[in-house]
């Protein structure tokens, strides 16, 4: 059963001045079920609306347009000044810098104190002590400020305060980014842990599409504010679809992989990803017409989908080989920034 | 021209401590005229002195008042010019008045000036009117060639001055200082004695009397504390003062609209336990002092009646003598040592004074502390003059620190402090007598004063008001105002002194010309 | 340019605002200034003359909107009345006559304050722990903690009276005639000194601390360390490396500082007898004189805004980053 | 980029939070300003055991330089100098205090208001905030003090009124960063109230700030009030040390010679000022250790 | 010979009273043309190196102990006049954060023009056209000099970073982090450039980075700091291939990898390292227990490869 779902959302960001109101799309036209039970992990580059999308999820926007859909009622509409304490009980996020979301000036008995008694729950040492378990902290750190953790430690007070309130879906948005090397796999873990025992529902933000394949069940890609492809992690990563996919995965580095690094194909990818005029696989079409999600598989129990004019059935895949353009420039980088 | 600048041309200097840049207005009607204006430029028909009481004939040779007291005709001087060389008649005296009901108003009893003659001039009373003599009389006088041509008169600013003054020829003139050069067409040139005068402008009485303890100026109006110390003491040779108190007295006035100060009895029990020889030392510097129960100021002297003076003693300082009155009176002593009116409630009182009168202030609070003596407790209150004076024209406040009227004859101070007529009802905006005090006995001798001409008859009824203010003591007098002055005669001597009290030291009174004729350079 | 104009717009909201302003207060004081010069006249004047004073001085009973209507009219057009208590001078005139000074003052002071105290704030920053770093911050807090006109009497009295060194008043010698020549620009200059003095003595302190708080956080930006390994000479890393760019904040301080300084000026101007719209204004103010109160209040809001837009501008030509957004 | 540091073993990578108060004791500067502040604050409290009776009484003994009798002196009105100063301790440091505190309150809201409300809110308040910062203080404060009846009320409602606006400047800056801070919104993911998120998460945050803008203010008011006592603009009968001032230069202290009148008050200004701004400096070194005093001599 | 000879290198930031060891006993090499990269996680100590190699250390940091010799010269030893001649013509560096290491004021031009007036004497014109030449080195148009830093992405600024250090062809380059605050897209064209650049000036690198797959793509050899030491140097692919401090494993899981089968990995117990313990004791995988309370010296357990441990031959 599909617990939250969204559709069709939208984010505008005003830009410039009173005189001068220009706009900014963060998230364009998103469809997106969270499932209970399931990691869906989000990734796409810098800036390409990950973090608005989640923090539209979370009410701490709100959308320009679009639904979102919790157990089938819109709640945009029934709560439209702010979000209401039902809905903060059943949709709670963890933060990307550990060092940010948590309050300097409170103890750490503070946070869950807060988020259990705000929830209508007792705050008792019992209830406190086994939230610290569940996130793997010891009991006796209960009294002490952010500050003298460390970065995993403070991520994992963040989520046992997420989890506090007991809630049925968890954004985490790049939880893993801002920590030490050594020990995001620990926070990665427990949250594949609350995944498996809370049956928890998780949109996992990050960049880092190794953390993805190893945490998520399925994979979008988020490019330029909207989603491009999304299925299965496994299937999304071994097989990657759009171009986007691909330039995403080439850039990742990875020993074990030894593929090597090919300039050309990856500026032909490049180009065709930041530049529609240029894009080798269509003839225009991508810039005049927007792209439908065309299925190119079935993995695990879902469709394998890609948003790209390539996929529409009318195109012979076969036909279209990956050929870098030869104008390709590094400088592309430019246009977009 | 500098500090000891004796080359005979030296510029007499004088600094005004109450403004601290100048604009070049030398409209006479104007409230804000350059310094000077009506010392310098203008002059008028005759000068009352009131160091001595004397009159001095100056544009009119003469003047004789209708027995009734209803006329007055001056006989003007012959061979007077303006200072742009055109003749000086009657009817410039006639437009001047004009002018001045028009522009400014004033002079009600004033019906009609006819110039008799060209050097002759009448003024026309709808009532008996002696005391108008010396307002007239010491009315500048502006040309109607000049001020006839022009448009608004109340707001032109006069730029080059055209009077029969000795000195009307503006130059040099800066925001900070001006001079003044000699009317080259002066009626009486012999004393056209000094080059010029300067004025300096100074943003406070501190920067203009550091100009004037260190020499730099001439001739002070300001008010210089411990003038003994700061200033004679560093060169007692050249440095002078002289305050001789003829200023308006200084009351401190109880509003008699408001029980329980409508009680003379109380009035005179706390007038006694007021230290004036304290208030003149302490607060007014030594430069007062104390007053007498006529209520007359120095510049009265020779109308004082000096046995009322000697006949009553409210206004002498005695602690245990006040206590005692006010017990007699029924103010008893309540609890705490604090006096209570006739129906239990405490008395207390305000003082009110306005906040920059910094000396009037310490006389309030010198007050304050005598009467806590005697058991009555006074707070001052010192808002700005506006709202001081606002709450006195209403009738709203318990009492306060106030001047009074100050004419040549005693007329206009028990006119200000009696008379009836003047009395407005608590509300109404009241321009004097904000105490609300009137007695119909003195309305008789006030109009019965202003009627006749006879200096014999005016000291008579005179003499009554003195004994009728000693009785009821409609305000309780402080001290008589000085008029502060301060010279040194390192580049001018000729001054006015206590010995030769020819004019007041004042450089902004009717007086002025005087000294300004009368002073001679230092040379060499 | 946008943000040119944004400002701009920003800064005739504050004007009108602070016209409103103007235009209430003295609509809500009590007294008038007629009374007041009758207060003030002490006897000497004829109590019949204060309604024609009243009239002439145009003091006025139409409704208050009226008013403010023909307040802003006449304001647009540059009419700022008829001063009571310089009467009839125009406010316009007096405040031209007065103003020039007020801004030689102000400015001067104004700018030695700030170029010396960024100096002293950039040198001390740079040699963390020298002399300059360690005593003169608590010597210059010690001297700015004084009030201005304690320091300025103190400062008249020492070297002007006791020691003679400076003149004691006014803004050049009396009997000089203005000309631009060296006699006397000389002469205005040495009467400028102390008045100048005593107002940069209090604020300089302010000046090098912030300047020497920024540097020592624009030091440790990457970009000096950067330029440090780039082996740039130290002169060049100082200025235009690390005080380039900690000269912005001090920049935004400088508009900000000149409505500071005309309010010293104010009391600088009453000790030194210094002819500028500071010791008019309060002047005005002690005679209730309104429409030249209003006017020099307004002058001086004008003045700093207009300052302010300028630094705005002068900010946008520095600081590169503002200049898009 | 990472920049998880676990603490090391003295624990030096992050500051220690200890509280503002403590680490103030623990600096030298700060400990000089508050024993100043303290002294005075002592003698103004005891002023009436120190010099009882009416300090402003007046006797014609005249201006006497110090003696024994009057450590410092007498007024040219015969007030004991030192009695004065004692009582002026009073009235200066609650207006300075209470212009601070007011002045810092309202600078507080606004900019907690301005923060967390944000759009119209903001604009409007940053507007208003500007105006009012932008209008030049002293003249401002002349024409208000003019306007209002005088009295300690008048003096600490105008230095409050043309105060705050600087300060809320600062703390609005200082709020809005906090109120983009993540833990912001974590506190409105888990349900908070705008109220609650106002004075609980963020406000607790601007300590450091809120006490430089609050000693700021006081040094302000401090001196705003004796500038304005000395122009005569403040109450007269009030006994603090701008109005000493005032009537010492009424007296003429300055050129009948008498120093002893005019050098005590301003020196307690100046020494108060100081104090405040001494602490205010350790503030400054403390929140921002950079700051702190290079010791030299290495070892 | 050896570029860059690092041996024994301490550095202590000296607090009130107190005092951090910033690295200790540092001890490595580099050869000419060759690619060392530091790894390690956050504040172990790379930059600290680093920058004690450029002397860029400023207090409360001190060099207590060891040598730096630059192709035979004691940079330690080195005056002011020395270090100024000495730093970019020899050894340039690219910091952390390309946002925050270009002065924001001035522009490329002038920030790029600065290195030849003050190095070569050039006169502004000279300096232009030679910085013109830098920025189409790295495939930035000549017209972007007169450009501020805010007017470039986040990656051209890092290639106009990477285009000064190469401005007077320094026999060394160091790179501190020179790509974490991009993204993992423009981090590959930043690395190929650099390779690029690498080929064609060979110039020495030393590569610091806390992403141990990105450091193995691109090093030649490597070493990994913990807490301020070294605790492995060996040659980059063998490491990756075998690595033998448990630290060092450590940091290789911490990024899954994106092909073959999704196995669980163990990550680190976060517990903190304190005075006396090197916190390996809890960090170590209980099979192995090679490592004692404090951080061992290197010790070679091979040719050519070092590690800190105690006892045992790795497996
Ligand atoms: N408050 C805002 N106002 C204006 N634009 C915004 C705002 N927040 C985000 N944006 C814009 O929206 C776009 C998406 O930003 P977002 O933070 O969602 O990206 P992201 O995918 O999370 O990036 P990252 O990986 O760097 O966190 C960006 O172009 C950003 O500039
Ligand atoms: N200015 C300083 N004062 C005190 N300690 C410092 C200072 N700079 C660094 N340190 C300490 O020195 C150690 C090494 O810091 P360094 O910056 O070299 O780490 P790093 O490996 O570069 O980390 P990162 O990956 O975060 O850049 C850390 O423990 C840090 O706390
Ligand atoms: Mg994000
Ligand atoms: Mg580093």
């Amino acid at each position: 059963m599909t617990l939250l779902q969204i559709r069709g959302l939208t984010k505008d960001f005003p830009v410039g001045t009173v005189f001068s109101r220009r706009r900014v799309r963060a998230v364009n036209g998103v469809d997106l079920d969270l499932a209970p039970g399931r990691v869906t992990a989000l990734v796409g580059e810098s800036g390409s609306g990950k973090s608005t999308l989640a923090r539209c999820l979370a009410r701490l926007e709100r959308p320009t347009s679009g639904q979102i859909l919790l157990d089938g009622e819109d709640v945009l509409r029934t709560e439209r000044r702010r979000a209401s304490r039902t809905y903060r009980g059943k949709v709670q996020m963890v933060f990307q810098d550990p060092f940010g979301s948590l309050n300097p000036v409170h103890r750490v008995e503070h946070f869950l104190t807060r988020a259990l008694v705000l929830h209508g729950h007792p705050a008792d040492r019992g209830r406190l002590t086994a939230l610290m378990e569940e996130v793997g902290l010891a009991q006796d750190m209960l009294d002490s400020h952010p500050h003298e953790l460390s970065g995993g430690q403070r991520q994992r007070v963040a989520i046992a305060r997420a989890l506090a309130v007991g809630p049925d879906v968890l954004l985490a948005d790049e939880p893993t980014s801002m920590l030490d090397v050594s020990v995001r796999v620990g926070v990665l873990n427990l949250m594949r842990r609350l995944r498996d025992e809370r049956g928890l529902s998780m949109l996992y933000i990050t960049h880092d599409l190794g953390s993805a394949r190893y945490l998520a069940d399925t994979t979008a890609v988020m490019f330029a504010g909207e989603l491009v492809e999304g299925g299965d992690a496994l299937a999304v990563m071994d097989a990657p679809a759009h171009p986007y996919t691909r330039l995403l995965l080439s850039a990742v580095p990875d020993p074990a992989r030894r593929t090597g690094y090919d300039k050309a194909e990856r500026a032909g990818l490049r180009a065709a990803v930041l530049n529609p005029e240029s894009c080798p696989y269509d003839d225009g079409t991508c810039n005049t017409t927007t792209p439908v999600r065309h299925t190119v598989g079935e993995d695990g129990g879902q469709p394998h989908w890609v948003r790209c004019h390539l996929y529409a059935p009318a195109h012979e895949i076969a036909h279209r080989v990956l050929q870098p353009a030869d104008d390709a420039s590094p400088e592309a980088e430019n246009t977009a920034a | 021209a500098g500090a000891g600048d004796t080359s005979g041309n030296q510029l007499l200097t004088i600094p005004r401590e109450d403004m601290g840049t100048f604009t070049r207005n030398f409209n006479p009607f104007s409230p804000k005229a350059a310094p000077m204006t009506k010392e310098a430029v203008y002059e008028p028909l005759m000068v009352h002195n009131p160091a001595d009481g004397k009159d001095t004939p100056w544009l009119a040779t003469a003047w004789t008042q209708a027995p009734d007291g209803k006329s007055v005709t001056f006989t003007l001087r012959e061979g007077v010019k303006w200072s742009d060389g055109k003749p000086f008649a009657a009817e410039d005296v006639v437009h001047t008045f004009e002018l001045q009901k028009k522009l400014l108003g004033g002079f009600e009893y004033l019906d009609e000036v006819t110039a008799d003659s060209p050097q002759k001039v009448t003024f026309h009373f709808n009532k008996p009117f002696s005391p108008s003599l010396y307002e007239i009389g010491g009315h500048y006088i502006v040309p109607k060639h000049i001020w006839s041509k022009i448009a608004d008169p109340a707001k032109d600013t006069n730029a080059t001055p055209v009077g029969t003054g000795p000195y009307t020829q503006v130059e040099h003139f800066q925001s900070q200082s001006y001079e003044l050069r000699k009317n080259p067409s002066y009626w009486q040139p012999a004393k056209q004695r000094i080059a010029g005068i300067r004025l300096l402008a100074f943003s406070g009485n501190d920067s203009a009397n550091l100009a004037f303890t260190n020499g730099e100026v001439d001739w002070t109006q300001a008010f210089i504390p411990d003038i003994q110390k700061s200033f004679v003491a560093k060169n007692p040779k050249t440095n002078h003062y002289w305050f001789p108190t003829t200023g308006a007295m200084i009351n401190w006035q109880l509003n008699t609209a408001k029980a329980p100060f409508d009680d003379p009895a109380l009035r005179k029990a706390l007038s006694r336990a007021v230290d004036r020889a304290k208030i003149a030392k302490v607060a007014m510097n030594g430069y007062s002092v104390p007053a007498d129960c006529t209520g007359l100021s120095n510049a009265y002297d020779t109308w004082r009646d000096k046995t009322v003076a000697a006949s009553c003693d409210w206004t002498t300082h005695d602690s245990k003598a006040a206590a005692q009155a006010l017990d007699a009176a029924g103010y008893k002593l309540g609890a705490g040592g604090r006096r209570t009116q006739k129906n239990g409630k405490p008395l207390t009182l305000d003082i009110s004074v306005g906040s920059a009168s910094s000396d009037w202030i310490s006389v309030a609070n010198i007050i304050k502390q005598n009467l806590a003596e005697v058991g009555v407790t006074a707070t001052v209150k010192s808002p700005d003059w506006s709202a001081v004076v606002s709450s006195y024209e209403t009738g709203t406040f318990d009492s306060g620190i106030v001047w009074s009227n100050n004419g040549a004859t005693p007329y206009e101070f028990y006119r200000g402090a009696m008379a009836t007529t003047q009395v407005k009802p608590v509300g109404e905006k009241a321009t004097e007598n904000y105490h609300r005090f009137g007695d119909p006995k003195a309305d008789r001798l006030i109009d019965a004063f202003a009627a006749t001409t006879d200096p014999k008859t005016q000291q008579a009824r005179a003499g009554e008001l003195q004994k009728l203010f000693a009785a009821d003591a409609p305000v309780v007098p402080l001290f008589p105002g000085p008029e502060w002055g301060a010279y040194t005669d390192a580049r001018f001597t000729g001054w006015p002194t206590k010995d030769d009290p020819y004019a007041t030291l004042s450089n902004r009174s009717v007086t002025t010309v005087l000294v300004l004729t009368s002073l001679r350079p230092v040379k060499g | 340019m946008r943000l040119v104009l944004r400002n701009l717009g920003f800064y005739l909201i504050a004007f009108w605002a602070s016209v409103t302003l103007n235009f209430l207060l003295p609509r809500f004081m009590p007294g008038d200034p007629v009374s007041r010069m009758f207060a003030q006249a002490q006897g000497t004047m004829q109590p019949d003359q204060i309604a024609q004073l009243q009239k002439l001085f145009g003091l006025d009973d139409r409704p208050l909107w009226r008013q403010y209507v023909d307040y802003l009219h006449s304001v647009a057009t540059g009419d700022l009345g008829i001063s009571i208590s310089r009467f009839p001078t125009p406010v316009s005139e007096v405040i031209g006559s007065q103003i020039g000074w007020t801004l030689l003052l102000g400015l001067t002071a104004l700018l030695v304050a700030a170029l010396v105290g960024n100096l002293l704030g950039v040198l001390a920053a740079w040699r963390r722990g020298g002399i300059l770093d360690s005593a003169l911050p608590p010597l210059l807090i010690f001297v700015g903690s004084f009030p201005y006109f304690w320091l300025a009497m103190g400062a008249l009295y020492l070297f002007g009276v006791t020691l003679g060194w400076f003149p004691l008043r006014h803004a050049y010698d009396v009997g000089l005639e203005p000309a631009f020549d060296a006699a006397f620009l000389g002469n205005v200059a040495t009467h400028l000194v102390l008045p100048a003095l005593t107002i940069v003595l209090v604020s300089i302190g302010g000046w090098m601390l912030g300047m020497r708080n920024t540097m020592i956080a624009t030091a440790a930006e990457d970009y000096v360390t950067m330029a440090e390994a780039k082996g740039l000479s130290p002169a060049r890393i100082m200025f235009r490396y690390a005080a380039r760019n900690a000269l912005l904040p001090s920049v935004t301080n400088f508009g900000m500082a000149l409505g500071f300084m005309v309010g010293g000026a104010l009391l600088t101007e009453v000790v030194f007898a210094y002819p500028g719209i500071g010791y008019q204004l309060l002047a005005s103010v002690q005679a209730l004189d309104y429409p030249l109160m209003q006017g020099i209040f307004l002058t001086i809001t004008a003045a700093v805004l207009l300052a302010n837009f300028v630094v705005d501008l002068i900010h946008v030509r520095l600081d590169p980053r503002v200049r898009v957004r | 980029m990472p920049h998880d540091t676990p603490p090391r073993p003295q624990g030096t990578a992050r500051p220690a939070r200890q509280g503002l108060g403590r680490r103030l004791l623990a600096d030298r500067k700060a400990r000089a300003g508050l024993l100043l502040l303290a002294v005075f604050a002592l003698l103004g409290t005891l002023a009436p055991v120190l010099a009882p009776g009416d300090p402003s009484l007046i006797t014609d003994l005249g201006a006497t330089p110090p003696s024994a009798g009057h450590w410092l002196g007498t007024t040219a009105k015969g007030q004991d100098v030192l009695a004065l100063t004692l009582w002026g301790t009073r009235s200066s440091m609650l207006v300075g205090f209470t212009v601070g505190i007011a002045a810092t309150l309202v600078a507080l809201l606004v900019g907690l208001a301005s923060a967390y409300l944000g759009k119209l809110v903001d604009d409007l308040l940053t507007l208003v905030t500007n105006v009012f910062l932008l209008l030049p203080g002293l003249p401002l404060l002349v024409i208000l003090a003019a306007f209002l009846p005088p009295g300690t009320t008048t003096v600490v409602l105008v230095l409050t009124v043309t105060g705050w606006a600087g300060s809320a400047r600062v703390l609005r800056a200082q709020a809005t960063s906090i109120r983009g801070k993540d833990f912001v919104a974590a506190a409105v993911v888990t349900g908070e109230r705008p109220l609650r998120i106002m004075f609980r998460e963020i406000l607790p945050n601007m300590a450091s700030v809120v006490m430089t803008t609050l000693l700021g203010c006081v040094i302000f008011g401090i001196g705003a009030q004796a500038g304005l006592e000395f122009l005569g603009l403040g109450d007269a009968s009030v006994v603090s040390w701008g109005t000493n001032l005032y009537w010492a230069g009424n007296d003429g202290a300055l050129m009948t010679g008498a120093w002893w009148a005019f050098v005590p008050s301003g020196l307690c200004i100046a020494l108060v000022a100081f104090a405040l701004a001494l602490v205010n400096y350790a503030v400054d070194e403390i929140t921002n250790p950079r700051l702190r005093a290079r010791r030299k001599g290495k070892k | 010979m050896n570029v860059l000879d690092v041996q024994g290198l301490r550095v202590e930031y000296r607090g009130d009273g107190r005092s951090v060891v910033g690295a200790d006993d540092v001890s490595f090499t580099i050869g000419a043309g060759e690619i060392f990269g530091l790894a390690g996680e956050s504040g172990c100590g790379k930059s600290t190196v680093a920058n004690a190699v450029m002397r860029l250390l400023k207090p409360p940091a001190e060099i207590t102990a060891g040598s730096v010799t630059f192709r035979g010269r004691d940079v330690l030893a080195m005056d002011a006049r020395e270090l100024r001649a000495f730093r970019w013509r020899e050894i340039a560096m690219v910091f952390q954060s390309a946002m925050n290491s270009l002065n924001p004021v001035l522009t490329v031009g002038e920030q790029i023009g600065d290195i030849f007036t003050t190095h070569e004497k050039l006169k502004k014109r000279a300096a232009r056209d030679r910085s013109a030449a830098l920025l189409d080195l790295v495939g930035i148009s000549p017209d972007r000099l007169k450009a501020y830093p805010h007017q470039l992405s986040g990656g051209m600024r890092q290639r106009v970073v990477i285009a000064m250090t190469v401005a007077l062809k320094p026999a060394l380059l160091i790179m501190d982090e020179p790509t974490t605050a991009l993204d993992v897209v423009v981090q590959q064209e930043i690395m190929a450039q650099i390779r690029e650049l690498q080929q064609a000036f060979g110039f020495s690198v030393l590569f610091i980075t806390h992403d141990m797959s990105l450091m193995v793509e691109l090093s030649d050899r490597m070493g990994v700091m913990y807490g301020g030491r070294l605790v492995e140097l060996a040659d980059a692919k063998e490491l990756f291939a075998r690595p033998l401090h448990p630290y060092t494993e450590a940091l290789m899981n911490a990024f899954p990898p994106l092909t073959g089968p999704r196995r669980e990995l163990t990550g680190l117990f976060d517990a903190p390292r304190t005075a006396d313990s090197c916190g390996f004791h809890v960090r170590c995988p209980d099979d192995r227990a090679d490592c004692s309370t404090n951080i061992p010296d290197l010790r070679q357990v091979a040719p050519g490869r070092w590690a800190a441990l105690t006892g045992g031959t790795p497996a």
